[in-house]
């Protein structure tokens, strides 16, 4: 394992000081327990909190800010944070209009961020994000996995947040976003956990994992390497069947996302895009929002993912809205 | 049987454990999970550890919810809420009847496990921790409940948690990370089950040492 | 090798083709030649164009737009691009106020874009940007390579010309931006250009190469592997070092870019720029500015680069000016 | 000697000398530059042989500069404009002097060299193509003036190249990407050196070649 780190230990404490430092007009970092919030705290809105373990930056503490989140809680790496900290940032950020958290659905998350609603002494509302279309077979488990659709999720609700709607709009488009969200990812290399200090997973030079998630884990099938177009088209088949089994109609218009994980460089990234705004194109998808590059990695993951968002006009205007974070930004 | 001295001393030998089976926890976790889960374990006994001292006066039912309490705000991830529920309900048990029999004991245990099964929505058989914990604390309850000794209780519960270990290779993970991984996960031990068949067989050992001495 | 390519030989233009589709309100692709403009005409500014091998992305297409480029002219993997490109940029976005050329310092840019300049029908100027310290002897050598610094360069000229400044006074600040201006990269691995197919160099797991290129070129020397610390310290003395040789005083605001060379994580570069701030302060270098992401880039090469521009009011107003690109933007 | 009809021979075995010498020109950039000569200089040769049809009729002057052009617009990189500066230099004089003895050609060819020189404003020693095509270029003129055959001539630039080539490998460079290496570049020989050495060495074994037929 070779990284830019000094003491594995302090591998999150020294980033996060790095990240609030240069973004000290955006963010603040507390420490012990550990949260970020704006750097100036916002009124009469829900305050709205995102968090999971870390090695996924930007996400989540590089979406806070107008227009998106007030707060996040890093966990270590790839571990759920805890709830005392999500209890101490909702303590925080919380502006009488209630706390939203949004949660990547994994079982840590939903049951350290469950723990801190049971202790929370406001209003509160939760978000499951539930994207990943890899596991087919949702009956069978606690459900899909929240992967790279949350940034949109998150983009959304903090934006409807930000013009003093209340909790239950908040929760409905979080939820009206996350249902009309599908991502898949496919990983070519494993990411190495610093404190573990080496590759998750063995992979050969012909090989690569098919419906990642974002933590390493292997994913639903190990399949021969083949050209770009080929991958894409099992990915965005894999989007447009999940749209199907959910009786959401396809000839809309869409936001395509083409997230890397980390090490791959924005250059196959738009080679993807290419394929896939073809690919769904064909389909009757018709992309008019794109967002690409490392927006929910996986460390040193050598990947990608697709997300495909289907667009309304409520949900492109909360898209559309300006935003100013250190990892998004526009309109201000 | 469960004072205060012997929960701190299981707390340092289960520390001492876990840290001795860093490359069986950790490769499992690899294998079919995230691989965090020995640092997660490795966090939250050593935190445990460190609290040696500070809760060596205090009565059983507070030591047992103090430890909940931190694990909860240290280890993160899914264990750590398991856990934690696990020992915040045994606290909770303690404390209307201390826990000084074996049946005693087997009650709180069994509060506990209930705890984890509530906070993680699983039953046996879902390739997690509880099938492990689920066998260990049904036998607990009926050994006791038969007059056992708690040198007989303790090495035949060692017994349980290897067989239930050993029970969630053949599975298909239906909680947990490797329920993204489907049949792949078949063949492989589930990381969190094997923690608690370590921690079991240190506590049962104590035990048993603990009754020779 | 594995990537996300279909035939080696067309990565470029499926590339180019999904960035000018993901960023079609902002860019405009041509093809053969190849070069990309706004998808606007600017009016009555000095057109800003730069350009050179592909694999650096964002460089330089992603920072065509408002506040920056008028155009970039992509070359095949790490090779200058031709004299017909920039030929055939100039004469579409030239705006009778002349056109400024942006040339990072290596043999293959200048020759290129000098013999494009010889052809051009209409008032144009150079500068070349040359703030990698790396290679200390330059007395020996045709001079300093173009990195990172390059950035700073395009944002600052970019904003100027946005003003309707004359082409001299374009060239001038981009000299002086290139003069204040200081640069040095570790590489922890290799990239791999596809046409090659395998690594440039190996490297163990136990090493780096300091004073890296862009373009996986070795470094000026193989190290072994240390502490982030270690490594950011003998970055910052190198940095601060080349500022003394250029008599330029240490003790002032700067820009910190702490830039990703495109298989690093998020989580390393910050944790590098909290260790480079912390250093520069000591050196009495305080920042205020600050930019950490993949912002030129050699493929999916795994290291960092840092450099520090030394503000004045000037550099400071053109920095902090809006810009409107795909990969930098701010303030609309 | 310099015919349409030869300057294609000569681009066609160009292109085929330069495939067949993939590996080495490609491990030698790979190692003190950035990789790509081999693939530049492919994409160039390969493009000129596929002008064979349309340049076929043209004067060997107009062809030298078409080939320049082409070169300029395809190469890139720093290959490029150095090898269109002297395709383009050579016509230049060509156009003015038909390049039909040695001694003409000689002339040509310096005038191809001298372009390069001023375009990358370097000397021989500086670990480049010029420490090959310099010395071919000032024995190529010595030996046509000597009134020496076009085998002979071609026999001993051959030599040259080759010694021009292993010239490289103890400098230091000076110019283009080796010069941010160093010491390091020492050992190593230049590919743009290798490169002209090869395509030298065809040239001169299709002069030898055709002058035996
Ligand atoms: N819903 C659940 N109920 C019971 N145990 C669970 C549940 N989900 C996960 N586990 C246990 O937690 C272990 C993983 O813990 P850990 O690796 O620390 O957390 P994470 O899965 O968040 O990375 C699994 O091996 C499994 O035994
Ligand atoms: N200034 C120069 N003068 C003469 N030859 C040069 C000069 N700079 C580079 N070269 C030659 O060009 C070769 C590299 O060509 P190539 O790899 O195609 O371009 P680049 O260096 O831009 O990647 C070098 O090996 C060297 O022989
Ligand atoms: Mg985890
Ligand atoms: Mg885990
Ligand atoms: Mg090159
Ligand atoms: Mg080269």
């Amino acid at each position: 394992m070779k990284k830019f780190i000094n003491k594995v230990d302090n591998i999150l404490t020294e980033s996060l000081s790095g990240f609030a430092s240069a973004h000290r007009d955006l963010v603040t970092f507390q420490l012990d327990p550990n949260y970020l919030t704006r750097a100036q705290k916002a009124q009469n809105k829900v305050a709205i909190i995102s968090g999971g373990g870390s090695g996924h930056e930007p996400l989540h503490a590089g979406y806070i800010g107008y227009g998106m989140l007030d707060a996040a809680c890093p966990g270590q790496v790839f571990t759920s944070p805890t709830p005392d900290q999500m209890l101490a940032a909702a303590e925080s950020v919380h502006a009488d209009k209630g706390v939203l958290f949004i949660v990547k659905n994994y079982a840590g998350d939903v049951m350290n961020f469950e723990m801190a609603s049971e202790m929370l002494p406001f209003e509160h509302a939760t978000v499951l994000t539930s994207d990943d279309c890899a596991v087919v077979n949702s009956t069978y488990t606690t459900g899909r996995r929240g992967v790279a659709g949350t940034v949109i999720v998150e983009k959304c609700v903090g934006s409807l947040a930000e013009t003093g709607a209340d909790l239950a709009s908040c929760k409905a488009l979080g939820n009206k976003v996350n249902l009309r969200t599908s991502s898949i990812g496919v990983a070519l290399t494993s990411c190495t956990v610093p404190a573990a200090g080496r590759a998750t997973f063995d992979i050969a030079e012909t090989e690569l994992e098919m419906g990642v998630g974002i933590h390493g884990e292997p994913g639903r099938k190990r399949e021969q390497m083949r050209e770009a177009d080929a991958i894409v088209n099992d990915c965005v088949q894999a989007i447009v069947t999940d749209f199907k089994a959910k009786n959401l109609a396809t000839n809309q218009e869409a936001l395509l996302l083409v997230n890397g994980f980390g090490a791959t460089p924005l250059m196959e990234l738009y080679l993807i895009y290419h394929s896939a705004a073809k690919l769904l194109a064909a389909q009757g998808i018709c992309i008019t929002r794109s967002l690409v590059g490392n927006y929910t990695t996986a460390l040193d993951m050598a990947g990608a993912s697709i997300t495909v968002c289907l667009l309304d006009d409520e949900i492109k205007q909360h898209w559309d809205s300006p935003v100013h974070t250190p990892a998004l930004r526009w309109g201000r | 049987m469960m004072k205060t001295s012997f929960i701190l001393s299981a707390s340092l030998a289960i520390h001492a454990a876990i840290v001795a089976h860093e490359a069986e926890i950790e490769s499992l976790d690899r294998a079919i999970g995230d691989g965090d889960h020995y640092i997660n374990m490795k966090r939250g006994s050593e935190v445990i550890a460190g609290m040696y001292n500070e809760l060596l006066a205090l009565p059983e039912d507070d030591v047992l919810n103090k430890i909940g309490m931190k694990l909860l705000s240290t280890i993160g991830g899914a264990s750590g809420p398991l856990f934690a529920s696990f020992f915040m309900s045994m606290a909770k048990v303690t404390k209307q009847n201390v826990a000084d029999t074996p049946l005693e004991v087997a009650a709180a245990f069994a509060a506990g496990v209930q705890a984890i099964m509530q906070r993680g929505k699983a039953q046996v058989g879902e390739k997690t921790m509880l099938d492990v914990l689920v066998p260990v604390s049904t036998q607990f309850t009926t050994l006791a409940a038969e007059g056992k000794s708690s040198i007989a209780i303790a090495q035949a519960l060692k017994q349980t948690a290897y067989q239930g270990l050993e029970s969630t290779r053949n599975l298909i993970a239906t909680k947990g990370r490797a329920a993204g991984l489907g049949e792949r996960a078949i063949g492989h031990l589930d990381a969190g089950a094997k923690s608690c068949q370590v921690m079991i067989h240190t506590v049962c050992d104590l035990v048993i040492k603990g009754a020779h001495e």
